[in-house]
This record gives structure tokens, C-alpha cells and sequence, in this order.
């Protein structure tokens, strides 16, 4: 199959998380990165519903309705953990604290802005949650991401049209066919996907993309 | 002697007038004060302004107080999940009102209120439409936005265990606003799974000093909200 | 003797506290007021460092350097206290959950201003610690003080010249001579220590004293 | 794997450059990590801004820090005590700055700087010699003074126990400035007197989580400045 499936997405973005690093994961993709931590590193797990030190799903059968992550899924705690309440937890976030933060996206612009909380229709229910604390706080943002929408239309894009979560706050994203860094000179091309080539992706995406290194012509 | 127990949860609730506003723990089901709130429920004050970080699922809890119309407008996060329909059915037919807050900035505001903060700054939301109308300012050349401390008549918190001081641990990630809405409301009322001696609670772990709380009903066996979802229970 | 001694003004004190108070003893007279809780009340002590369910004095040799009020003297914790930070401690103050602090003076104005951290000289090293948190949060002011200074000058006064602590924040005044309402008409005498006259008290205060009750007059 | 002991106090604060600004937890002598500092005069670092409550006793750790002409600036609330004699000597003789801030400004102006807010508003000073040259706000009839967020290059913290994670215990009132600290500067360094295993502090007992914490010292039986000040000891 050409390009990264969702686990090999996830996989590519934990691979750029240093040791040792902070790191929150939004909801669906995001999520798996967890079951990808390099075997030489050590990430600690917050979820801004007040856990540092977040295991990995307990077995069926053992969940803990009060042992949540911001998903509301049941979760675990690993040794070392710690519990503290909301204010304290997005000291966390808004402080700067956190590393990393891995999120979804509904679009990306070329300057890093983000819509990623509400489609902005009349009658939706809009429901922001942490996002934007996470993305105006948190040292890194790293996008993960279908290229394109379920219909083929591109994700990454010159300007958002949906409301945006954060204005200039994305480092990177990865999506099923390359892996794109924001610049001061736009977006550009870090690496491609198993048998994607740069045109395809340029024909997917809204907005110009620049190329660094030879290896993304291929 | 100092003895915050209330006879019930009834009794706890019973001085909540029409137009009170009201805080109410829990991120999803974790921490939900259930029965306090079917207590608010069975009470009956309309025109309530509720401050919390969702809107409930199924037809109990928070989600059957939206359900009986008693609430006029909810300050809150994250006001859809699963299993939530109340609130968005009545939001779309205009009758209860929304103001949606990022979370962090939920929690400090309530942190805020109780703390004497009437207002501070912070980057969240800046160059977004949940900034709109708000005041902004540079602090060191980033840009931030004012945002107001906010109070409560009552605030309604879950925790685990209390001693008659009124004293608090929670359990796990029920922890989450309970500790911050104890500081910031009027009144605070608190459902325990159980008394602690005084004493038993070592002062190192107290989470919530008992200078926050004011009423404290003892449910020995909390309710359980996606256990009663799934059930299709509605309450009253 | 005439007029009321330190422990009397300070169980004079006491007296108006209400039974289940929250609260914070200043330095001096005040901390006397903790010996004499009325029989059927409890009053549960703060102290800004960080103690909330201060107990007394603990015996001679069993001090610890880390349990202290926020005079640095060793103190004891009651069983049901609670340890916690600093910014806890003011959410506390600021927030207005404390129900009493009783503070001394070097002087309180008609209107309430009270000045109680500096002279204001030019060499002094000013130190004003918790002083003007607790009285700007703290709901009720009760000030507890000498009537007079050591050379007889009037610490009640018709404007303070010391710096101050507060502005309009003192709510009753407890002197060896008498009780005082600080009072939007102005300082009203609502008891006059034992043998002291309403003329004597009058004679030591520097601004117009107003009666309110005829045994004021005695 | 995760481990932030340091190899000493000495290699702790090994980086700690000329004209950085260090915030030095403890009230009183309850807190102070005291080999940490000594460690600082040791390493003798100058032109430093200090935020600390109070400007040390006698001539050792904080007192002696000062002594040594290494402190520019203090920010505190009570920089005068029974035996500090140093801070006020030189400010008198005009050789270090002060900028005095009420106590609980003080916790929450270093509160807001570990938490990404720039400032914030009080009533605390309004109305007195320093709330003078701030800006002043009224917000729903009172007025309020504003207050900026207090952050440092370092924080040297003392707290009782810490696991390889930075979790960290105090012990009783000398927790105080310890947990706002850890959270304000860009490299928090802790003086513990035992580390703990992994696993070995209750999740729900941890006050500061280990993601505030980037290096730990173990100093098993740490000097208490009240008997140094009392037998007379000078640093170094």
C-alpha cells in the first residue's frame, strides 16, 4: 500500500519525540502514538483531566469510571503518577510545561493556524474542550492527519475556512502521505511516504509547498 | 463543635433559590455529584445558570436537570459527548443559552473567583472567535486576553472521603473541579462515599481544606451516570 | 487597675469571635486571643504559611523547626489540619474565606485606614508580609492595640501618617479602654473597659468619638 | 530513563550565570534549602536577582548569599528578622536593590509566572505606598491593582522526598513557597533528604509533579540555619 497507514502515522511522530519528554495526546490518531514509544525512551503521558503518568488502557473488565483521560476512556496510571485538579493541570499546559502536544486536525495553513474544534455551521454544538489552551501553551504542536478530507478535499490549506482553535501554533505534520514543517517560508516538504511522490502530494494539498532536501524529489 | 454533616442531600440543597448560579463538578461522569444534582432536581429552582464542564449524557444527572428546564444557560467546555442529547436539542430550539470557555481558562476563572481574582490575562483563545468581544492586551510582545474570575451561589462537588471539618481527598481523575469550585462559590456542598475520623485524613494529603466547604451529605454508594445511561434510566 | 490588660483585650476579642470562625492571628496581643476560646466555641486558626488548624505553643524541647506560624514560632497542628502552599494559603485570604483577623496597629484612622507595617523613615527596611493581603480579603478587621503609644501619642487618629496598610478595612477597635465601631459616621464607643471614663478615652484619641448606647456614658 | 538526581549540589547549580534571576524557596528558616545555596556561593555566580520571602538570618545560606555581594535585587515580602542583619546593612549603604511585595501578591505574581499568565489583578495594596505607579482597574465597583507574573532562570527548592520522576513531598509548613517555585523557572532545582522509589509516593499524594522538577540533590541530614545562626557559623 502507498504511504503511512493511521499506526504507521503514529509511529512516525513518536519517533520525533526526544527522551524523557511531556507529552499530551489528543483524540483518535494522536492516541496511538502511545502504543509507539521507541524502545530506548521514556515518554510521560498528561491528560488535562488531571493524570501525569498515563498507562495504557487496562484490561477489559478493570476499567475505573473515575481512571479517565480527556477522551473519557478508561485509562491506567503508571508508577510514579500523579493526580492533581483542573487549575493545576493547565499550569501544565498554559505554563509551557508540556513538551509536546499531538493533535488532529480538520485544516492546516500554511502559517501553522489550526481549525481542528468546530465545522462553524449554524447549528452545531460547538465544543472546544482543552485545545486551545493546549495549542497556545504547549512548546510543540505536531499535527497528525489524513491528507485530505473523506471527499479528497485538501486538509492543508492557504487559509483556514473553519474557526481556528489557534492562530500560527503548528511545528509539524504528518499525515498518511508525507511529514511537513512549518516555516516562516511556508510548509515544507521533510519527508515523503513509502512510493508518494511530491507531486501527488502538492496535488492534494491547498497551498504551495516548498521542498528542502534532495531526497523529497524523489 | 464544628460538624458540616447535613441531614441529607435534600437538606443540603434545599436553600437553592430560582436564578441561582451554580457550580457542578465532574469531567464527564468522573466526580458528577449525581445525587446532589437529582437533589437540585427534586428541589425544583428554575432560571439556574450552571457552571460546569459538560452538559451530562443520557436523562440523569446534570443532562435530566438541563432535561426538566431548570437551567437558563450553561457556562461549560465541552457541552457535547456521547450519549448527550439533552442540551444540544435545547440550545437548538434557543432555550438555554451557551457560553463556551476553552477548559484551562474554565478552570482558572473558577480558580479565580475564589481566590479574590477579578480578572487576568492569558494567551488561550487569542485570534480566535471565543475571543471575540473580550478585551486584548501585549504583555513582552505576545498578545493575551482579559478574562473574568467567576462565582457561584453553590457550588455541588463529588469527592471520596470527609472528616466533620469538612476536609477532602477525592479519588483519581474525579479529583478534576472539585477542589477549584469548593473555593468559589457561596455555599459548598459536597457528597462523600464516607466520613473520615478527624485525624484519619493526614494534614500532608488533604486535597481540599475544610475552610471551602460548607455542607457535606454522606452517599455511601454514589450512583454510577453510564451505568444508569446504559440502563435507560430517567430520573425523576 | 484601670482599664483592661493584654489578656483581657485579647479575651475581649475572643468574645466577638462566633463559634466555627476561620481565623488568622497577627503578631503580639493578638496571638493571645488563641488562649482564650470562649468553652462552647471552636475557632479554627490559619496561619499564611501554610497551616490551616494551627494548635498552640508546643512544650520546650519539642519544636520543629518546620511546623511554625507566620511569626516563625514553633506552633503545633490540631488533629483535622491541613498542610498546603502559599498561593493556596492567599486563595484563602484574598479569596475571602478567612471570617477573622486580628491585627495590631501603629495607628487607625476614623475611616478605618489602618497602618500597622512601617514608619515610613527614610532608613527603615520596610516588611510588610501577609498584612495588607489579609486585611483586603479577610472579612472582618478586628484591630487589638494599646490605646496609646508608649509616649502617650493617640494611635486612633483623624488621618494616618504612618504608610498604610489598608484603606477603610479596620471594622472594630479593641484598646486597654474601650471597644470602638469603625462606622461610616465615624468611631462610635460601644464599651468602655472597667473605671475607665468615656471623657479619659476621649481625651486619648485623637479624632471626635460618637456614643451610640447610654451605658457608653458611665 | 528518566532520572533527574544530579551528581552533587556543586553540579547542580553549576550553570547558573551572572546576573541570572533565582527564586529561593522556604519562609523563614522552614524550606530554605540551605545547601543549595551555599553551593550557589560556592559556585559565585553575581549581579543575581533574588525572589524569596525574607532575606535570610545570621551569615549563612541567604543571609551569607548576600553577604558575599552575589545579590543585585531581592524581591520579597519581609526582608528584616530576628538576627538579619546583612540585607538591611547593605541596603542601607545603597549596595542592593529591594522590591518589596505584599506576601500573598508575592505567591500568586510566582504562581501566575509558572502558569502562563502575565498578570493579574488584587485589592491587596490598593490604596498604599505600593500599589504606587501600578495600574489601578475597578472591575464590579472595587478597585484592583495590577500585578505582573514572576518568572527566573532558577528555582532551588527544598522539599522532603522525591522519586527518579521529580515527584515530590514536603514536610508540614515548609512546603510554602516550594511547589509555586518549581513551577515558575526554566530549571528547577530540589534538595531532598531521600529519594523514594517509583511507586512509593501515592499518586494522590504527590504536591509537586514531577514534570516541574529538572534536578534532584539528595541531602540526607540538611544543616538547619537557626542552629548555624545560633552557634555563631559564617558561610563559607
Amino acid at each position: 500500500m502507498k504511504g503511512w497507514n493511521r499506526e504507521e502515522m503514529a509511529q512516525r511522530v513518536a519517533e520525533d519525540i526526544p527522551d524523557g519528554a511531556y507529552v499530551n495526546l489528543g483524540i483518535g490518531i494522536p492516541e496511538l502514538v502511545a502504543q509507539f514509544v521507541p524502545r530506548d525512551r521514556e515518554f510521560v503521558f498528561q491528560t488535562e483531566n488531571g493524570l501525569l503518568g498515563m498507562g495504557p488502557t487496562p484490561p477489559a473488565g478493570s476499567e475505573d469510571p473515575e481512571l479517565i483521560n480527556a477522551g473519557k476512556k478508561a485509562v491506567t496510571a503508571i508508577p510514579g503518577a500523579a493526580y492533581f485538579h483542573h487549575a493545576d493541570s493547565f499550569i501544565m499546559i498554559r505554563g509551557g510545561h508540556i513538551d509536546v502536544c499531538v493533535l488532529g486536525a480538520m485544516q492546516v495553513s500554511a502559517r501553522g493556524d489550526l481549525a481542528n474544534w468546530s465545522t462553524g455551521e449554524a447549528d452545531a454544538i460547538p465544543a472546544v474542550g482543552g485545545a486551545m489552551d493546549l495549542v497556545a501553551g504547549v512548546k510543540r504542536i505536531l499535527i497528525v492527519t489524513e491528507h485530505t478530507t473523506k471527499t479528497g478535499e485538501p486538509k492543508i490549506v492557504a487559509e483556514c475556512t473553519y474557526p481556528l482553535t489557534g492562530r500560527a501554533v503548528v511545528d509539524r505534520i504528518y499525515t498518511n502521505l508525507a511529514v511537513l514543517d512549518v516555516t516562516g517560508e511556508g510548509l515544507i516538504v521533510r519527508e515523503l511516504a513509502p512510493g508518494v511522490t511530491l507531486e501527488e502530494v502538492q496535488a492534494k494539498t491547498g497551498v504551495r509547498l516548498l521542498t528542502s532536501t534532495p531526497e523529497c524529489a524523489r | 463543635m464544628i460538624d458540616k454533616r447535613a441531614e441529607s442531600a435534600a437538606a443540603a440543597v434545599a436553600d437553592v433559590r430560582h436564578g441561582a448560579t451554580i457550580m457542578i463538578g465532574g469531567f464527564g461522569e468522573a466526580g458528577s455529584p449525581i445525587e446532589l444534582i437529582h437533589a437540585l432536581i427534586d428541589a425544583g429552582p428554575r432560571h439556574l445558570t450552571v457552571i460546569s464542564n459538560n452538559t451530562g449524557s443520557g436523562r440523569v444527572g446534570l443532562a435530566a436537570l438541563i432535561a426538566r428546564g431548570q437551567v437558563r444557560k450553561m457556562i461549560c467546555s465541552y457541552p457535547r459527548s456521547a450519549n448527550s442529547m439533552v442540551f444540544p436539542e435545547l440550545h437548538r430550539r434557543g432555550e438555554i443559552e451557551l457560553e463556551l470557555v476553552p477548559q484551562g481558562t474554565l478552570a482558572e476563572r473558577i480558580r479565580c473567583g475564589g481566590a479574590g481574582i477579578p480578572a487576568f490575562y492569558t494567551a488561550t483563545a487569542v485570534g480566535t472567535v471565543l475571543a471575540q468581544g473580550k478585551e486584548l492586551r501585549r504583555f513582552d510582545d505576545s498578545e493575551y486576553v482579559m478574562e473574568r474570575g467567576l462565582r457561584a451561589d453553590f457550588s455541588l462537588v463529588k469527592a471520596d472521603r470527609a472528616d466533620r471539618y469538612g476536609n477532602l481527598v477525592y479519588r483519581r481523575t474525579a479529583r478534576n473541579f472539585g477542589p477549584i469550585m469548593c473555593t468559589a462559590a457561596t455555599t459548598t456542598i459536597v457528597q462523600v462515599r464516607e466520613m473520615a475520623e478527624v485525624g484519619a485524613i493526614d494534614p500532608e494529603h488533604v486535597v481540599t481544606p475544610g475552610i471551602f466547604v460548607d455542607r457535606i451529605v454522606v452517599i455511601p454508594e454514589p450512583q454510577q451516570e453510564s451505568v444508569l445511561v446504559k440502563e435507560g434510566r430517567c430520573y425523576p
